[in-house]
């Protein structure tokens, strides 16, 4: 029963950790602009994170070791210090993305600008960091941020054709006044967006804070394999959202407000209040995690001691690791750059960076030496392989495509 | 193998930006054009924003706050676009016509969103309602002037 | 096979290998490189190297996916400590379990 | 003597010629016991590499997919495996073999644990 409970448990955390800042504001303009013709990208993107996190997960759970303590040690000090600087720098960006997220989002609540709210939030993420048990965060953050399956039901509130969504996302291409460029670049964006590197990070450090072993490789599964596409759905419904609303009338979405006002129209004030609580719940929980995950790739770089399960005097470098990232957020955000800019950069960045984090990985799960009998079959290896040439093809294109189509415009 | 690929992906997107790029810097009357067209499409997206959202706030499905957000949003994104657009030279009678089609209909659409932001933040829901009437205007003639170039 | 010991290659299972404390898994930094006697009647490890510290052959416990050690005198923390000492000890809480 | 300074020392044969790399040192823990009563790790013999290379991601022991190992061995060439008492001197920069080429065995006929 209590086994049952831990699967359940992490099943519903992982649905709603999985939707970030990057995932509503990537889904949601990918929809206004080409309705569900990007669709299949989330499918491919989902099953990617699905492999990826499973195999970072399992390596945790045999070996007892973080991704970012054997990406050093695979690929070296040297190719090792260059995952680290382009892993956290996709991080960093991520995290001032994210914090400008929750920041965003009591803006639409109060009416009072962001810039004000932004120290705030960032000063909350530190406290729950210095104060809070590891699984209630995790747990809290990823329960609340469920609410935002609000997105699924409006989508079906609003009545759309269906059959005109089905058609969309069957006949992939760009449509009116969009060019295959801006195709492949929102492609590649809603790509990084479902594969984010800080997920496998904070994933796979987790793992470790909670101390998982071989027994916890069904719960370790099952977070994933069911958790993880669940959490696509949602990133679905909010792409049909704008799909159905904003397609037909040539809105494109630039504002966390146009994100939220499909719930809105389909609910009243309740489903914005809803809507409102899900995002500050999946911006602020995802705050969390890429602050942690800050911390987690320099610290187990440099093998410092890090982590949740000690006391933070006995982790000092890593939590000061922490406090300078998010003092940084804050400088960042305090330039008025638009978050939501930020955001779209930060979506294909990650896509950038995948690769250098992916590839020692998919090594590590083969060696024998650590995996033993639970090391990657014939069949996890194929696709494994599939998804690298795929992840390579994405980092090769990205930056071509945003200088062709000037970051998608 | 994997040089001549990566080799052929360098050229590849050379020559795409190339040809992109020169068709940006072609002929000046045709650039005019193009640039007032997708000015005018990012218009409409900011003017039926801002619809949408004062129509939330009348059928009282938004409180006030998100509402004038999401309003001014909107006005700040149609005044970015509307000055980008100014700040373009006409370089031949031509464009220079096209010019001041399109910068006045940019204008009007950002006047138009103003006074709606006005009419949100006092609470004065009649004139809301008058101007998402009027602002239905503005879209339209917006659509069709994004539609005279791609 | 040939030979009765364990085998192990030295860059692959040692270099940039995370170092361990045996007794209270307290993390105590990466190998940064491993110091060979190779003039010796029979050519041995006799160190691994952390930061500026030399870590005898003799202090090490297991050869695991992580390296376990007994730190002894050495002193393998010294950034934290001056870390926590200057900075995180000033702030309230740092010594607190979380809640 | 270092690690890091051994690896990519260069390997020359008994007529001189460069056999390749420095990439890995095999150790074997049968050495003379220490102290604290473990046998010391020996050092067995090197790992060398035809072609430059700084890091075999352990695929020298011929593990993992094969797509990925065809790869990696493609760039780098032959892996051999120069026994301890076939080097007669470790000098600045290279190692000088008492052997030829054709007398090094290929690594992955050593046994592996």
């Amino acid at each position: 029963m209590k086994r049952l409970f831990a699967v359940t448990l992490g099943i519903l955390t992982a649905i709603g950790g999985f939707v970030d800042i990057g995932d509503l504001v990537t889904n949601a303009l990918v929809g206004a602009r080409f309705g569900m013709r990007l669709a299949w990208v989330v499918v491919v993107g989902v099953i990617g994170i699905c492999l990826y996190a499973e195999m970072s997960g399992r390596v945790v759970a045999v070996s007892g070791r973080p991704v970012f303590d054997l990406i050093r040690e695979r690929l070296g000090r040297r190719t090792g210090l260059f995952a680290l600087i382009a892993s956290f720098l996709v991080t960093l960006l991520t995290l001032i993305a994210e914090i400008g997220g929750v920041a965003l989002a009591f803006e639409l609540a109060s009416g009072v600008n962001y810039l004000l709210w932004m120290p705030l939030a960032a000063f909350a993420v530190w406290l729950v960091i210095w104060r809070v048990k590891f699984s209630h965060l995790e747990q809290v953050f990823g329960l609340l941020g469920l609410l935002l399956i609000v997105f699924a039901v409006a989508l079906w509130k609003l009545g759309p054709d269906w059959g005109d969504l089905v058609q969309q996302a069957t006949s992939p291409g760009p449509i009116g006044h969009e060019t295959w460029a801006t195709y492949a670049y929102y492609g590649i964006a809603l790509f990084g967006a479902a594969m984010t590197p800080y997920e496998v990070f904070f994933f796979s450090s987790g793992g470790v804070e909670e101390k998982w072993d071989r027994r916890d490789l069904v719960t370790e599964r099952s977070n994933v394999f069911i958790g993880f596409p669940l959490g696509g759905l949602l990133s679905l419904a909010i792409a049909g959202c704008a799909a159905v609303l904003y397609l037909p009338i040539g809105v494109q979405v630039e504002t966390l407000g146009q994100v939220t006002l499909p719930a809105a129209v389909a609910f009243g004030k309740l489903g914005l209040a809803i809507v409102l609580l899900g995002v500050f719940a999946a911006t602020f929980g995802a705050a969390l995690e890429t602050s942690l995950s800050c911390g987690y790739t320099i610290a187990q770089y440099f093998g410092w001691q890090w982590g949740k399960f000690v006391r933070p005097r006995q982790a000092s470098r890593f939590h000061v690791v922490m406090i300078i990232c998010l003092i940084l957020s804050i400088l960042v955000l305090m330039t008025a750059v638009d978050p939501v800019k930020v955001t779209e950069y930060s979506v294909v960045f990650a896509a950038m960076a995948l690769p250098l984090t992916y590839l020692p990985i998919l090594i590590i799960a083969n060696d024998p030496d650590y995996m033993g009998e639970q090391k990657n079959g014939r069949v996890l290896n194929f696709f494994a392989l599939v998804y690298l040439g795929l992840l390579l093809l994405a980092s090769i294109a990205a930056i071509p495509l945003m200088i062709v189509t000037r970051a998608g415009r | 193998m994997r040089r001549r690929l990566a080799a052929f992906g360098v050229t590849a997107s050379l020559v795409l930006s190339l040809i992109l790029g020169l068709a940006g810097c072609g002929d000046p009357d045709q650039q005019m054009l193009s640039e007032g067209a997708r000015s005018a499409r990012e218009a409409v997206s900011g003017v039926r924003t801002a619809q949408l959202a004062a129509q939330s706030l009348l059928g009282g499905r938004i409180w006030a706050q998100p509402a004038t957000v999401m309003v001014t949003d909107a006005e700040d994104a149609l005044g970015q676009v509307a000055t980008t657009f100014d700040a373009r030279q006409p370089e031949t009678d031509e464009s220079r016509q096209t010019y001041d089609l399109y910068s006045e209909a940019l204008a009007n659409a950002a006047d138009g969103v103003t006074d709606l932001r006005i009419a949100v933040r006092s609470g004065d829901l009649e004139t809301v309602r008058q101007l998402v009437a009027q602002l239905d205007k503005t879209a339209e003639q917006l659509e069709q002037l994004g539609e005279r170039a791609q | 096979m040939a030979a009765e010991g364990r085998v192990l290659h030295a860059q692959l299972h040692l270099l940039d290998r995370q170092l361990i404390h045996e007794r209270t898994g307290e993390l105590l930094g990466k190998v940064d490189d491993v110091e060979l006697d190779l003039d010796a009647g029979i050519p041995v490890l006799t160190a691994l190297i952390s930061g500026h510290e030399r870590i005898p052959a003799t202090q090490i416990v297991a050869i695991d996916s992580a390296i376990k050690i007994l730190p002894g005198d050495l002193d393998l923390t010294k950034g934290d400590d001056w870390v926590e000492q200057h900075i995180i000890d000033k702030i309230p809480g740092a010594g607190d379990a979380t809640e | 003597m270092r690690l890091n300074e051994l690896l990519g020392h260069r390997v020359l044969d008994r007529a001189g010629d460069d056999i390749g790399g420095v990439a890995d040192v095999r150790l074997v823990q049968d050495g003379p016991l220490q102290p604290s009563m473990q046998a010391a790790f020996r050092v067995d013999g090197l790992i060398v590499v035809e072609k430059h290379a700084t890091r075999l991601f352990g695929y020298e022991r011929h593990v993992g997919p094969a797509l990925l190992r065809w790869l990696v061995h493609r760039r780098l060439g032959a892996v051999l495996y120069l026994p301890w008492e076939d080097v007669a001197a470790v000098t600045d920069g290279t190692v000088q073999a008492r052997s030829g080429r054709e007398d090094l065995k290929p690594l992955e006929e050593m046994p592996r644990y």
